[in-house]
């Protein structure tokens, strides 16, 4: 058997990794952008407002989850700033009270039981624990959701994966947010040695 | 065409006719596609095109899989005699002993494929096993084995005439052959632990008394007892397969001593297993029964499945050991082939009862006896394996060596190809 | 290289071999793993806040209190309300499904015109809610008009009220009040034979002339008739024996006459379902253990096989049962019928018979229920010395004067036949249903106006001109008449958790708007009337506390109200019931060699409304209890018949047929077919009937 | 996967059934489809083929009228907390047992429906999807987001109402408790029984209803002898039904022997 035999071989495995490795993240997952250009920083420094103003427990200890249009028209009557993104969001959705399809980053499976008020009342986390520093996060990433699956890459998918930009960074400098799958739950859980049943988090 | 196909017949034995070949086929053909669309109705429209139902969880094809298999055990066991403990006449079946393992482990594989409610999961088993559990066992050892048989199977194919053209194969095929005692070994192993595992699948149901059997060791009885089943009923399955393609091919393709050893060996077997499994019945009715608060007569108070049915099973079990262990009668062949079918019955028997007479006994007092009829998609989806089966087994006997021996034996009693065509050389 | 083929073979080899160490088949056949997860057709769950909201349970009189559990403002699960006085936290199965009501498949979402209906119909044949509507306003005006112009005496213009008692109900008094000619029915009074029957005229006339406190007070009894008598007594009732059918299942009653449970320790039950479904359950339940239940039935209820004792007696001898043990109590009776006679009706020996009045007097207070048709139950309770004390007469929630001057309250049964041009039945609340045929005989005999307003078309839908679509429980906002055990007046409401579809009508408020007067504020009214009269007690599910209504003010109360809460009079003074007159004819079975069995009607709770899809877990998914369209059949009965499990049959009576699915059940006795109560069956069967059994 | 640290609280939760209450009117079984967003029969279901993952079971004592007497017997999934029969056979970890509530669960995104479980119950108290979930139109607005639906082709049963638990933990949260108070976890079927004849608590807590029936003499456990010690206690004053429940029960209503 001469080399030259095992030159087709090769090139085949060269293209399959190529493929597998390259390609195949890209197309495995569809993006879509998020309705409203919406600047967590400036409702956080400029308005000075809490995660909690917006994503509040509500008092049965269900999680409110993205506010309704209504809590938004509160303050945005009218334009409150320049930008093309206010004017847009006044015009399409306020003034037409047409709610905003927010695609949850976070959103997990229905089989998944969690709760925030668990996590936030007794285990005393901040948001950013599992949400990464969103209060810096100038503008919405897409939403990116398996092809497959149909879950949002952030509970499933490749981890480090979940990037937002940054105030005022550049295109491609991003931070990064912490993984939402079941694998980083689990880790937490066990370190915290409160890792018991499946029953724990799934329904 | 015709030529075409004839250069893939192995030299010196005679085959009959591509088109004879073609016309015997065609009706397997059919049924498989029949069984598969039965099957495909299961996949698609969901277990409802059964007549399983909550409390007959397991029906025919659970059955039918566990028979398979003990049947399909002449594979390993016959590997088994010829490499480990060197019987060297076996060299004579063991190829289509090969064949026969890789049927019955193929089929039985695809059909518990169909059976499971969600086949997209069954994977799961390997990622996260649950080490109680028989049926990841099972799971394990079945398809290590059926990878194991694959392997096996590779040299027979690639000993084909023509494949041996081609020199790459040829070396593979010589370096897969010095491995051959290693899987044999491998295989072995394997196939023992899970026809041990399949029996254990019962034996450790603990809330049906039925199936229940105490452990040894770690193991319910009835683990040790299905090994020792299906050591026993495999050499009298290729004895029995044997005999059928000769009296179908009208050759002769191994010497008649060849089958004798095989009831010899089989007949050794069941007198051990009849004693053990004697043994365990007295000890599960007189003791492991009463303590999970049952009684033996409820067992069988039930029609159709009244004592009668224990003691056909033993039967079953008896006469063949007797007929194979005494020389002249094992000589003929009517009672050596007899014993052989009364075996593999009684191994079904065997089976049989402890699926689904143990599933139509009611637990609860207040609970009822049940009765279960196949739907026609099971038995279709299980034809389909029947028919797979003989394609598989038909294609291998044409082109590749299945008995070593037909050769040489040629010279023997002439075939008479011409008498059946249809069916001749084969 | 040379030789192509071979190349582009090792090419696909590699490439295969490469793939291995690449994500795609490991992330291939997880996601379709997590696909099998949520493929389509799983539905999604919705989110939202989680709130606890209280209304009433209008599926039945009974009026359990309900907590509803809401997700987002839409109920997701109802339970009892625990420490209830009158429900004491008690649901049937029927109530805790009844949120599923308004997804029902058979929901009734546009106006129907029966296109059968002649000349009328032609003009509006394929109505929508809005068009039949006009159509009905203009037709009623028209035969308004019709009647006062050519006055003929026969013909009127009537509502059918099958739950009377509630505030609707003075609605259509009011409305009938107001039409010359107008009629306002009740599915029957107390002696519905009246008008064939001299003796029950008798009774009838000193029952009305009674201390009659509400007007309603006869409808007591009314409810609670049914009809075995025409198996056993040929000759009693007028409805019945024109075709040897009985009129229909009692229901619950509905005022006027209430029976206290907390008094008596023995009662008997002449086939009454006690502990199924009957009364409140909750408050039965409560009070199952200070007495014992004898319960005569032909079959093994589920009250029978619960009772302290079953006497199992013929299909339909209930009534001469009574009055066997009548004639033991009271010597005047016994010359028209002796134990003898009673005890070859029932099938029960005559010493069992005596044993059975002995016990009825010596360890009183006894009550003794009707399941049926038998006034006689009701006048044994006169003799046992049980009237007044555990049998009372129940004063009506206060209502506003203005209201008092309105159509009488008239028995279905007393209307003379082919008088009614134009029959309004409001349906959209479950209550009794009476056999088609009863109510056909009233009518005019060519076409007819029959209007029905419902929420599915199977009840009387099937039989009218026009179907109106109504809101059902839990969309409505109606009142709820009183139990039969709730032995004080009370006043609650069932209040909507979902909104109602668009395009559904209000049955009172229509026809108060057709003969224009207004009505749309009743509700209102009647609670400010209980309010001023201030008395009683007013008990808030919400916060599980009563405070006496007159320190509530009036808009709380309403408020309250709105919220679930429950009004209950004070119990005041308990009167008797006016007496009854009793002395039946001998009893004596009807036989027919044409139909050779008896259908016995089963599971008569909601018999008139289709239950929440999920009822399929009590009897398709398990065989507690009998489905609709279900038959069930002692082996014997259903081999003669040549029929096994679930084989599809014809159940035929002298009325007609409807197709049947035949349950073997050995605990029914031979010759006797159990069937479900809907409809369709109680159309052809009343309560009981002579039939056959034909298979397909 | 059991962390070796132990949850803070361990709970034992059952159930006690007092049989001579019931009346068979079906309410636990409604109120359990409901809690528990099981479908409604789809065409051509039948007892065996239905979820019910509560059932009630009319017995009766064999006799003829007028000796014979009869007792209805609601059967859900026992919670075996011994050898739990279907947790031992399930090969890839479908089946759990909490060991901070021992409460048996199934997980349905883990099944893959081979049944072997079912195979294993003596209760028959599991059950399969034999079809895909199907609800009328609309009427899967009124699902209970506390309880995922389940898909075809895998097996589900009783947990307890394991998401009234959840709810439970929640709201003990909110107050900033780390365990839930007694009263604030009541699985459907308990809440709905009209006649009380269900109640629930937790085995560990001696005044809880089922520690008090265990210790009842009257009490019985259904095949108590196969040694998978269940958690769910039936009570009656008649023998012969203790006898149906639990052949191997001595006169004296005592259980002779725990397997």
């Amino acid at each position: 058997m001469n080399f030259s035999g095992k030159v087709p071989i090769l090139l085949g495995v060269l293209a399959s990794l190529c493929a597998g490795w390259i390609g195949f993240p890209r197309v495995i997952y569809k993006s879509r952008p998020q309705p409203v250009e919406f600047s967590h920083p400036i409702h956080a420094r400029k308005a000075g407002m809490l995660c909690v103003d917006c994503h509040a427990p509500r008092e049965d200890g269900t999680y409110a989850g993205v506010p309704p249009l209504s809590q938004c028209a509160g303050c945005h009557t009218a334009n409150l700033g320049p930008t093309a993104a206010e004017k847009n969001f006044i015009a399409e959705y306020v003034k037409t009270r047409r709610e905003p399809q927010w695609a949850v980053y976070a959103r997990q499976p229905e089989s998944v039981w969690f709760s925030h008020t668990s996590h936030i009342r007794i285990a005393k986390l901040p948001c950013e624990r599992c949400h990464g520093d969103q209060a810096s996060s100038d503008q919405p990433r897409p939403y990116q959701e398996d092809r497959i699956s149909g879950y949002s890459r952030d509970i499933w998918g490749y981890k480090g994966a979940n990037h937002s930009r940054r105030v005022g960074a550049s295109k491609d400098e991003f931070m990064v947010v912490p993984g939402m799958k079941m694998d980083d739950c689990i880790d937490c859980h066990r370190q915290e040695g409160l890792e018991h049943s499946c029953l724990d988090c799934h329904k | 065409m015709d030529n075409m196909d004839r250069r893939f017949i192995p030299a010196g034995v005679s085959r009959c006719s591509t088109r004879n070949f073609l016309l015997w086929l065609a009706p397997w053909a059919a049924l498989l596609a029949f069984g598969l669309y039965a099957a495909a109705l299961c996949l698609i429209k969901g277990l409802n095109q059964t007549h399983m139902n909550n409390r007959f969880a397991f029906g025919l094809w659970i059955f039918l899989d566990l028979t398979v298999i003990a049947l399909g055990a002449g594979a390993f066991f016959t590997g088994f005699l010829l490499y480990i403990l060197k019987l060297k006449e076996l060299r004579a079946v063991i190829n289509s002993a090969v064949v026969i393992g890789l049927m019955c482990y193929g089929g039985a594989m695809a059909v518990l494929a169909v059976d499971v409610g969600q086949p997209l999961r069954s994977w799961f088993t390997f990622w996260y096993p649950n080490v109680h559990s028989m049926l990841a066992e099972v799971t394990f050892c079945i398809s290590c084995y059926l990878t194991v048989l694959l392997i096996e199977y590779v040299p027979i194919v690639l000993k084909n005439r023509k494949l041996r053209e081609i020199p790459s194969f040829l070396v593979f095929e010589h370096e897969l052959h010095k491995l051959v005692y290693v899987f044999a070994g491998v295989g072995t192993f394997l196939s023992f632990f899970h026809q041990g595992s399949l029996g254990g699948l019962y034996g450790v149901l603990r809330g049906r008394p039925f199936a229940f059997r105490e452990e040894l060791g770690i193991w319910p009885s009835t683990f040790f007892l299905f090994i020792l089943s299906a050591a026993a009923v495999g050499p009298c399955f290729v004895l029995l397969t044997t005999w059928l393609v000769q009296t179908i091919t009208g050759k002769r393709l191994v010497k008649p001593q060849v089958l004798q050893s095989l009831g010899r060996i089989s007949g050794l077997l069941l007198a051990a297993y009849v004693f053990l499994k004697t043994v365990d019945t007295f000890v599960w009715l007189n003791r492991t029964t009463p303590r999970s608060g049952f009684l033996p007569a409820q067992y069988y108070a039930w029609k159709p499945f009244g004592i009668w049915i224990l003691f056909a099973e033993m039967a079953l079990f008896l006469a063949p050991m007797v007929i194979l262990l005494l020389p002249k009668l094992r000589a003929r062949t009517g009672w050596l082939v007899s014993a052989a079918v009364m075996a593999c019955c009684g191994v079904a028997v065997n089976r049989f009862v402890l699926t689904i007479q143990t599933l139509a006994l009611p637990t609860l007092s207040f609970d009822r006896f049940l009765h279960y009829v196949p739907s026609w998609q099971e038995t279709g989806s299980f034809l389909a394996v029947v028919a797979a089966g003989v394609l598989v087994y038909s294609i291998s006997f044409r082109y590749f060596v299945l008995f070593p021996e037909e050769r040489e034996l040629r010279t023997g009693p002439p075939a008479a190809p011409q008498t059946e065509p249809a069916l001749a050389g084969r | 290289m040379q030789n192509t083929r071979r190349n582009l073979l090792k090419f696909i080899g590699g490439a295969a071999a490469g793939a291995v160490f690449t994500p795609v088949p490991w992330r291939l056949i997880t996601d379709t793993a997590l696909w099998s997860e949520n493929w389509p057709g799983i539905p999604r769950p919705l989110r939202g806040e989680v709130t606890a909201r209280y209304t009433n349970c209008s599926l039945c009189p009974a009026g359990c209190a309900v907590r509803a559990r809401c997700v987002g403002g839409q109920p997701v699960s109802l339970a009892g309300v625990a420490g209830h006085p009158l429900s004491r936290g008690g649901l049937c199965a029927f109530g805790v499904a009844g949120h599923h009501l308004p997804y029902h498949p058979a929901r009734l979402t546009q106006g129907r015109v029966e296109a059968a209906a002649g000349a009328l119909s032609k003009a509006v044949a394929n109505c929508n809610v809005e068009g039949s509507r006009k159509q009905l306003a203009a037709n009623l005006d028209a035969s308004k008009a019709a009647l006062m112009a050519a006055c003929n005496p026969g013909e009127s213009v009537a509502v059918l009220d099958l739950r009377p008692g509630r505030t609707a109900s003075w609605t259509y008094r009011r409305a009938m009040g107001a039409v010359h000619n107008g009629l306002y029915l009740t599915a029957g009074g107390p002696f519905s034979g009246a008008a064939a029957n001299p003796l029950a005229e008798k009774a009838r006339k000193s029952w009305l002339a009674g201390e009659s406190a509400c007007p309603t007070e006869a409808q007591a009894l009314a409810q609670q008739r049914g009809t075995d008598a025409f198996v056993c007594e040929p000759t009693r009732g007028s409805d019945r024996h024109h075709d040897g059918v009985s009129s229909g299942p009692g229901g619950v009653a509905s005022g006027g006459v209430a029976v206290d449970l907390t008094k008596p320790r023995t009662v008997l039950s002449l086939g009454a379902p006690v502990l199924d479904g009957w009364g409140t359950p909750g408050n039965v339940l409560a009070a199952r253990a200070n007495f014992r239940l004898i319960q005569a039935e032909a079959l093994e209820s589920r009250t029978a096989s619960l009772a302290d004792l079953w006497l199992r007696i013929r299909p339909g001898s209930g009534s001469t049962l009574a009055l066997g043990l009548a004639a033991l109590l009271d010597a005047h009776i016994a010359q028209a019928v002796t134990v003898a006679d009673a005890a070859a009706a029932t099938g029960l020996t005559e010493q069992q018979i005596k044993d059975l009045a002995a016990e009825l007097t010596s360890h009183g207070p006894a009550l003794v229920l009707p399941g049926y048709d038998c006034p006689e139950a009701w006048a044994l309770n006169q003799l046992t010395g049980a009237w007044g004390e555990t049998v009372v007469a129940r004063q009506e929630a206060p209502v506003p004067e203005h209201w008092k001057n309105c159509a009488p309250v008239t028995d279905l049964a007393a209307v003379p036949d082919g008088a009614i041009r134009t029959l309004i039945i409001d349906e959209s609340a479950p209550g009794d249903y009476v056999p088609w045929n009863a109510i056909r005989r009233k009518l005019v005999a060519d076409n007819p106006v029959v209007i029905t307003f419902g929420w599915t078309p199977d009840g009387y839908g099937r039989h009218s001109l026009f179907v109106l679509p109504t809101a059902v429980y839990p969309e409505t906002l109606e009142d709820i008449p009183a139990a039969i055990d709730s032995p004080a007046a009370v006043f609650r409401m069932a209040v909507p958790l979902v909104a109602a579809p668009p395009g559904v009508v209000n049955p009172a408020d229509f026809v108060a708007r057709a003969v224009g007067i207004d009505a749309s504020n009743a509700l209102r009214e009647r609670a400010d009337a209980i309010r001023k009269a201030g008395h009683g007690v007013l008990f808030s599910s919400a916060d599980g506390t009563s405070r006496p209504a007159a320190q509530v003010p009036p808009d709380d109360f309403w408020k309250a109200l709105l919220e679930g809460a429950c009004w209950m009079d004070t119990e005041g003074r308990r009167s008797a019931p006016p007496a009854i007159d009793m002395t039946g004819p001998e009893a004596r079975p009807s036989e027919d060699a044409r139909l050779p069995l008896v259908a016995v009607l089963a599971e008569t709770a909601l018999a008139t409304v289709p239950p929440s899809p999920l009822m399929t877990k009590l009897h398709q998914e398990s065989n507690l209890r009998l489905g609709r369209s279900r038959a069930a059949l002692h082996p014997e009965t259903a081999r003669s018949c040549g029929s096994a499990e679930g084989g599809r049959a014809v159940l035929e009576t002298s009325l007609g047929r409807c197709e049947i699915l035949v349950v073997v059940d050995s605990s029914v006795p031979p010759g006797v077919v159990q069937v479900a109560a809907a409809p369709e069956a109680i159309d052809i069967c009343g309560a009981f009937a002579r039939c056959r059994v034909a298979f397909l | 996967m059991i962390s070796e640290k132990k949850p803070g609280k361990i709970s034992r939760y059952g159930m006690s059934v007092d049989i001579d209450k019931c009346t068979g009117c079906g309410a636990c079984m409604i109120a359990c489809a409901v809690e528990n967003n099981v479908p409604p029969a789809q065409e051509g279901a039948t007892d065996l083929t239905g979820l019910t993952w509560m059932r009630v079971f009319k017995v009766d004592n064999g006799q003829e009228y007028p000796a014979k007497q009869s007792v209805y017997f609601p059967m859900m999934c026992q919670h075996c907390g011994l050898e739990t029969p279907c947790y031992l056979v399930c090969p890839q970890q479908a089946v759990d047992v909490d060991p901070a509530t021992g409460i048996v669960g199934q997980i349905p995104g883990r099944c893959l429906g081979c049944r072997y479980c079912m195979a294993a119950c003596p209760y028959h108290a599991r059950y399969f999807n034999w079809w895909d979930p199907k609800w009328p139109a609309g009427m899967e607005k009124t699902l209970n987001p506390n309880v995922a639906p389940r898909m075809r082709g895998v097996v589900e049963k009783c947990n307890f109402c394991h998401g009234r638990w959840h709810a439970a933990v929640q709201r003990a949260a909110e107050a900033g408790l780390k365990e839930i108070q007694p009263g604030d976890y009541v699985p459907a079927c308990v809440e709905a029984c009209p006649a009380g004849a269900i109640q629930f608590g937790d085995l560990n807590d001696p005044s809880s209803a089922p520690s008090k029936a265990a210790k009842d003499p009257q009490s019985f456990r259904l095949l108590v002898k196969l040694g998978t010690e269940p958690k769910v206690y039936y009570h009656s004053r008649r023998e012969w039904a203790r006898r149906i429940g639990d052949p191997s029960q001595a006169p004296d209503g005592k259980e002779t022997s725990h397997g």
